[in-house]
């Protein structure tokens, strides 16, 4: 087996299992040769950069969803660990501790909507919506609205480097290969995977499927800590509308990674290309020089695109353009047919 | 009957049920039930649907708590939870499959086991080939990595019961194992369960067959309305007593005369295929004639049920009364007087959380409108279609037609499954295991039906495993093998043995 | 589990078998339908009581109409997203299309002056823009929270690119005295979103239609099988909820006496919390418009309440959290309890 | 055969009511909790309307941050000053929030003035007008309402005029050609959309400055930052920044940092940068010479003189003049020294 058909055999294989792969790279090739600023190791640092807090958020998002549920207070619980970092008996403590704290607020609000989505029969879209708002005004609480700013030491995290590479990225690649890791080669993230599949047969196999659940989303809190931790580090300030609308984008880019809102069939590598994706998108955007407006209109098109190429099966295409057509020629004949 | 006279091991027996009683919202299912299965014996649990088998079961199983009495294992009380059946060595067969779509079958036979003992993560390797041996015990053709969701429901069942030897326990309870299993399947899973009473487990197997019942158990439970009323042992037990115990009642034996079928053809089938294995299928039904489709399964019989009624590929050629069928629409199907009963009641034959009502009165819906032309409903009028549909199948609700679906036994269901159709005298009638998993005397009573609706005038395409049924039923049966139509036997030549040749690639 | 209602030891004789003791409450067969539907009727009445002793000035007709008139918009988007939730699917676009609805309605009749054609102009973008979104959810059977989430961005951004983000205004006073002088003091848009409400559950309960709509809700594979065409009954309900969104786009424009492209999009948590407030179940087959209106009435009275109570805008967001978490626990902790 | 698991319950009505009986007493019993807590620290008499007590105004802004604090402590210490109590309220960027906001305070609370930072210029005319039915005086402070008719008092900063000023500082640069990267607000916020226009206006056609790129952010600090970041990228030429708002700044500083081009005025490697609203991070950049100017937002002068209006409004007199343009107060490094007193960033700091 000489290396050539090898490495294209290992190629292969990857793109099998992460369809994104080459979409992410195609995507990177024709902006480099578009924007002659583009194709430079400073750009595509300053990407990884602003993805990271991005990845981070969504490997938790994935797991989420891979339990079939969904988590819109991600962006409200960015908000609130920036509030209790930026606090005022936190934001002394040293850099280690304040990361402690942070972390453990994460995983405090991740287990609020972890038990109430585990223990309650209330849908986890609804668990979440309320938690949303109520972190949201927590937050807002604590800061009373204001902006902070953050001293030099928890700056650090956001614009410090490590071993040649900014620590937001190290970060995020220590927690996509650890998410990744977690999910496949433990019984946590195989009976992860197991109760988005079956409810009923996880209860049947006596699973516990009350505390993955819980553990899912406590994981979500924990990350999204995480995430906040390198956001604010980048900003510099807490301000009240940080990680407003934060939820769909995170959604986006787990849905754009193939992680299926169904439950059960999803991938962590999935999310993290999404994600790369969509910051690819935005700089992207930056650089043609469009016009503001049409930031939105691409963001909900590389979503749409993304749906209907894993949602439809090409087959069931074929017959949903016979059934549009005939539809069209009888037409819609109202609600009262 | 086993020979051998029976080894009763001396120490406490491996299940042992005591006075055991459990309702759900005020109506009791099971009232005070004691039985034990020793190991090294099989002990069958009969019973109609509803006499509260599986309820027994899911509190052995541990996924349901009784509201009084007491479960214990090996003389141990049983511990709280799923988690405390397993500990003691007690595995259950369920019969809705209880695997993981998404898992590979690996996973799914060590849920519970994923990670060796001392083993910090899950290694994928080692599980594939601790899976293997078992796979090969149950005689599974398909190999471990395989994802579940690509499975057949054959397949699944034999995955289902690989899961529950995996943990090699002292005693297994078995739920209806070989309900959707072709013969040969049910051979292999009866001479397992033979394989395990040699070896000592306790086995308590839950079975509508009454032979399976016959040749594997010693002892025979009987449940009616949640109480036991017989516990004796099998020699002592005819058919016929055991069925009057089930049901409490004389049966009528045998099943009804057959009414002379039309000659005029009603159903005609062209080279139907699904575009998978199923192809080339050809064969025509007449006017009050009831064609058997008989096969084992994964023969394809679904299939060319779901083919027929637009569910499934669209390749091949119907007619229906001489007008051609517009291929892959169900409304076309039912335009052109076609009617289908589903295999699976629960998930594709009637709403488990609406009422009665709408479940009966959903296929002749736009027959209830009160102005010819607009939406409107009648109230009146469909109160009026549904109670004289309910009465036609002999449905009976205790909760009246506002009760929801979900309240009703399985026979029950299936008369409904069966009575939405009925509205207007339909032409042809496809019938997919119309039978399974619900009870004897409901099961007399849909045959009744089925005869009555020949004797109409409508053509009916009835697809059973239960050779029995098919023979007793058909004027002619075809034979389904490996997706084509091996051969169709006429009443009177149509034997168990020329069935099976044809069923298993013979020639006719 | 055996079915609780095992059948009775005799099954002899047809027919349907009398309930034995019937009390009238304890039978759900006897029992009108939408008797269910008032579960939350308590809890907005208590809602009321306490809010009236915390602050007064509650009561008042004045304040009842406000509570009303202020409720209208998203009462009316959110009979829409009812129908769309009864079918198993949820629709994040309806903010969108309240904003474009109302930017393309008032562009017209700035631009021409002719009410009618302007109003008209509105409806036919937002039920265009459900029917859009419809066939992509129901024919390529596509999951309904992506696509629609992938609709809110586009429909936003389309609308803000066409109006350049400007609001166009000003209205005509005969289409703003729509949202404010009416019968009785109570503005048209009130009585308009009330006669809506009974035309929409009039309409699910008692047409063919609406029947299907629950029935593809509740089983999508029994519906299919049993005749009812799934396609066009899952588009319609997103078209239906495509119009409804854009007679609350209007009545929002006269109500604010000028159009805006992001008008609409704070009310998305509104409108849904208040139909799964109401009751409605997220997973479908299970819900009504009465359901709904209760809900939509808890929130109005709520975020009125709370500002007479003159809270914090940020407590004001956690106790709305809380309540709308504790009101679908309500049904949530009755099945856990079980 | 076993039973769906999840069977739908037995939803007799009575236990159904009965337990959303119970939670909402739970929830009501919170809510007043709430209530008296936040009363006591909101200064308003506890909800009860103020017939006959204190002459109350009603506030209601279109968000919080940190100017608009600014602005509601101006606003609080004029009040108190003058005798008057003050019921608050925010109607976080939702224009028919702030809408029945203002209904609820005119027509429930019964407040005596209102005074309002309206989300939107247009929308916010049938409140001004049904202040007007109701003969309270309605003044608008910091963003101008288009329909002048039903406005008492308006005091506002004037976004065109800010962004000639801006323009004006660029043009003013000693560094030539400038190429300027433009920050973008919310692309729906009149504001915002007056603040780009008076620049790109001011700045057409004039030679040696040139608008390389134009970044949306819709007033969010991520945004911001990952849009500088990109446009240095796109564009290492970009020499001059306008920054539509102080809040934005630390990203903006941030994105620069990273770029290792956040240099004080007269290091080459110097960005020029202007902003609005003279917030403390404004004046900190100013000490710290890294921002060349910032045309700040006379917060003060919007308290007092609305509370100012309120009091002659009160005594009958007609309010002359009904509209002040209060132009921003240009802060650059030459009148540093003078004028910070002045700004509100400063002030506190």
């Amino acid at each position: 087996m000489n290396p050539v058909t090898d490495i294209y055999r290992r190629l292969h294989a990857a793109t099998r299992r992460e369809p994104l792969l080459p979409v992410l790279l195609v995507l990177l090739l024709a902006l480099s040769v578009t924007y002659h600023g583009f194709a430079s190791v400073t750009n595509f640092r300053n990407i990884a950069v602003q993805a990271s807090p991005l990845i981070i958020a969504a490997v938790g998002m994935t797991y989420v969803i891979m339990t079939a549920g969904i988590d819109l207070s991600v962006g409200s619980m960015l908000f609130l660990a920036a509030a209790i970092e930026s606090s005022h008996p936190v934001v002394g403590l040293p850099t280690a501790a304040v990361f402690a704290v942070i972390c453990a607020t994460g995983v405090g609000m991740g287990l609020v909507n972890g038990l109430a989505v585990a223990l309650t029969r209330v849908p986890a879209l609804i668990v979440t919506l309320a938690t949303m708002q109520v972190f949201r005004g927590a937050g807002g609480h604590i800061t009373g609205q204001q902006n902070i700013n953050l001293p030099a030491n928890l700056r650090g995290i956001g614009t410090g480097s490590l071993l040649g590479a900014p620590t937001p990225i190290l970060l995020a690649a220590a927690v996509a290969l650890s998410g990744g890791f977690v999910f496949s080669r433990s019984t946590f993230g195989r009976y992860i995977q197991a109760v988005g599949s079956s409810a009923d047969a996880a209860v049947n196999a006596g699973l516990p499927t009350r505390r993955v659940i819980a553990g899912a989303y406590a994981l979500a809190g924990l990350l999204a800590a995480v995430a906040s931790l390198t956001e604010t580090a980048r900003l510099g300030t807490v301000q009240p509308s940080i990680g407003q609308g934060y939820e769909l984008t995170v959604i986006t880019a787990v849905v754009l990674g193939g992680t299926s809102l169904f439950g059960g069939r999803g991938s962590i590598g999935g999310a993290v290309l999404g994600a790369l994706i969509l910051t690819t998108v935005q700089t992207g955007l930056v650089f043609s020089g469009t016009s503001p407006y049409v930031f939105d209109i691409v963001r909900g098109g590389v979503l749409l695109a993304a749906v209907l190429a894993a949602g439809a099966r090409w087959r069931n295409l074929a017959q949903a353009a016979g059934l549009v057509s005939r539809l069209v020629t009888r037409g819609t004949d109202g609600p009262t047919a | 009957m086993p020979d051998g006279e029976l080894t009763v091991a001396s120490q406490a027996p491996a299940i042992a049920v005591a006075n055991v009683s459990k309702s759900f919202g005020g109506i009791t299912a099971v009232d005070s039930v004691s039985f034990v299965v020793s190991s090294g014996e099989v002990v069958a649990l009969a019973g109609e649907n509803g006499a509260g088998k599986s309820t027994i079961k899911n509190i052995i199983s541990g996924t349901l708590r009784p509201d009084s009495g007491q479960v214990s294992f090996g003389g141990a009380p049983a511990a709280e939870g799923v988690g405390g059946a397993k500990h003691s060595g007690v595995a259950t067969v369920h019969q809705e499959t209880s695997l993981f779509p998404d898992l590979t079958v690996a996973e799914n036979i060590l849920i519970d086991r994923l990670r060796a003992p001392g083993r910090a993560t899950v290694q994928p390797g080692r599980l594939r080939r601790a899976a293997a041996p078992v796979l090969r015990r149950v005689g599974a053709g398909f190999g471990p990595e395989m994802v579940v969701r690509d499975l057949s429901a054959g397949q699944r069942q034999l995955v289902e019961i690989a899961k529950a030897l995996a943990a090699d326990p002292r005693a297994i309870v078995f739920d209806e194992p070989t309900a959707s299993l072709n013969l040969a399947e049910r051979e292999l899973i009866m001479r397992i369960v033979e394989q395990l009473r040699a070896d000592g487990v306790a086995v308590l197997y839950i079975s509508h067959y009454l032979e399976e019942i016959a040749r594997l158990s010693q002892r025979v439970v009987v449940m009616r309305d949640g109480h036991v009323v017989a516990d004796r042992p099998t020699s002592e037990l005819d058919r016929g007593t055991l069925e009057s115990l089930m049901v409490g009642r004389e049966l009528a034996q045998g099943y009804p005369t057959l009414p002379r079928p039309g000659n005029t053809r009603r159903l005609s089938v062209r080279d139907l295929g699904d575009g998978g294995r199923v192809s080339g299928v050809s064969f025509d039904i007449a006017e009050g004639e009831i064609f058997g489709l008989a096969g084992l399964m994964g023969s394809g019989r679904t299939e060319v049920a779901r083919a027929i009624f637009g569910l499934a590929g669209n390749i091949g050629h119907i007619e229906v009364n001489g007008g051609r069928l517009r291929r892959g629409s169900v409304r076309a199907c039912i335009a052109a007087g076609m009617a289908f009963v589903t295999e699976d009641r629960r998930h594709e034959g009637l709403f488990l959380d609406r009422p009665i009502r709408e479940s009966l009165s959903i296929v002749a819906l736009d027959s209830v409108r009160r102005y010819r032309r607009t939406g409107w409903l009648d109230n009146g009028c469909e109160r009026r279609m549904t109670e004289d549909l309910a009465s036609k199948v002999h449905l009976v609700a205790r909760g009246g037609l506002g009760a929801d679906g979900g309240s009703l036994s399985g026979g029950n269901q299936q008369k409904i499954v069966l009575g939405k159709w009925l509205v207007s005298p339909p032409r042809v009638i496809i019938l997919d295991e119309p039978t399974r998993g619900i009870d004897v005397g409901a099961k007399a009573e849909i045959h009744r039906l089925l005869v009555g609706l020949a004797q109409a005038g409508s053509s009916i395409l009835l697809i059973s495993s239960e050779m029995e049924e098919v023979l007793g039923l058909s004027h002619r049966i075809g034979v389904m093998h490996d997706g084509r139509l091996a051969g169709v036997l006429d009443r009177s030549q149509a034997t168990q043995e020329t069935v099976i040749r044809l069923a298993t690639g013979g020639s006719q | 589990m055996e079915g609780s209602a095992t059948e009775p030891s005799t099954a002899s004789g047809a027919g349907i078998a009398r309930p034995a003791r019937l009390a009238w409450l304890r039978d759900p067969a006897r029992r009108p339908g939408w008797f269910a539907d008032l579960a939350m009727l308590p809890a907005l009445i208590l809602l009321i009581l306490v809010l009236s002793v915390l602050t007064d000035g509650l009561l008042t007709s004045s304040n009842l109409i406000n509570v009303l008139s202020q409720s209208a918009v998203v009462g009316i988007a959110a009979i829409g997203a009812t129908f769309v939730i009864l079918t198993g699917g949820i629709d994040l676009s309806t903010g969108s299309v309240i904003g474009a609805s109302g930017v393309a309605g008032a562009w017209i009749i700035t631009s021409t002056g002719n009410l009618a054609a302007g109003i008209a102009a509105g409806l036919v973008t937002g039920t265009v823009i459900g029917l859009v979104t419809g066939v992509i959810v129901a024919t390529l059977n596509v999951v309904p929270f992506a696509v629609t989430l992938a609709a809110l961005y586009v429909v936003s951004g389309c609308t803000t690119l066409l109006s350049h983000g400007r609001t166009i205004a000003p209205m005509p006073a005969g289409f703003i005295s729509f949202s404010i002088d009416g019968p009785g003091g109570v503005p048209y848009a009130v009585w308009l979103a009330g006669v809506l409400y009974v035309i929409a559950q009039t309409v699910l309960t008692r047409t063919a239609w609406g029947r299907r709509v629950v029935h593809v809700g509740a089983n999508v594979d029994v519906a299919r099988i049993s005749g009812v065409d799934v396609v066009r009954t899952r588009t319609s309900a997103y078209l239906v909820a495509g119009l409804f969104s854009a007679i609350a786009g209007m009545t929002l424009t006269s109500g604010l006496a000028g159009a805006g492209a992001s008008m609409g999009s704070p009310l998305l948590l509104n409108i849904v919390g208040a139909v799964v407030l109401g009751g409605t179940s997220l997973s479908g087959g299970r819900g009504s418009l009465l359901r709904t209106g209760i809900g939509v009435l808890f929130l109005g009275f709520l975020s009125n309440g709370m500002s007479l109570l003159g809270l914090q805008d940020y407590d004001q967001q956690m106790v709305t959290g809380s309540f709308i978490f504790l009101a679908a626990s309500a049904d949530g902790l009755l099945r856990w309890r079980r | 055969m076993t039973e769906h698991h999840r069977k739908k319950p037995k939803g007799v009505i009575v236990r159904t009511s009965g337990v959303a009986w119970c939670v909402t007493m739970v929830a009501a019993a919170s809510l007043g909790l709430v209530a008296c807590s936040s009363s006591a620290n909101s200064g308003s008499a506890g909800g009860g309307s103020t017939a006959g007590k204190k002459y109350t105004i009603g506030v209601s802004f279109d968000l919080l941050n940190a100017i608009r604090q600014a602005e509601k402590s101006s606003i609080q210490s004029a009040a108190q000053a003058a005798g008057y109590s003050v019921v608050f309220d925010v109607a976080d960027q939702d224009a028919q929030k702030q809408a029945s906001q203002i209904q609820d305070l005119i027509q429930t609370q019964k407040v005596n003035a209102v005074i309002v930072i309206a989300q939107d210029g247009q929308q916010i005319a049938a409140s001004a007008s049904l202040a007007k039915a109701h003969k309270v005086p309605f003044l608008a402070i910091d963003r101008s309402i288009a329909d002048q008719q039903d406005v008492t008092f308006q005091i506002t900063g004037d976004p065109v005029a800010d962004g000639k000023a801006v323009a004006s500082q660029f043009l003013a640069a000693k560094t030539r050609p400038l190429k300027v990267l433009e920050l973008v607000g919310g692309l729906t916020d009149q504001n915002a959309i007056g603040r780009r226009d008076g620049f790109n206006a001011a700045l057409a056609g004039q030679p040696g400055v040139t608008i390389v790129s134009q970044v949306p952010t819709d007033w969010n600090p991520t945004e911001a930052l990952n849009g500088t970041s990109n446009a240095l990228q796109k564009d290492p030429a970009i020499n001059a920044i306008y920054i539509p708002s102080d809040f934005l700044l630390p990203s903006v500083q941030s994105a620069l940092t990273a770029a290792g081009r956040l240099a004080p005025i007269g290091n080459p490697k110097h960005v020029f940068m202007v902003t609005i609203d003279g917030d403390q991070n404004g004046c900190k950049a100013m000490q710290a010479k890294t921002l060349d100017a910032d045309i700040a937002t006379p917060v003060a002068d919007f308290g007092k003189q609305a509370i100012a209006a309120i009091t002659s409004a009160r005594g009958g007199k007609a309010v002359t003049p009904k509209a002040v343009e209060a132009k921003g107060l240009i802060l650059d490094q030459a009148n540093y020294a003078a004028t910070s007193g002045q700004v509100w960033g400063c002030a506190s700091s």
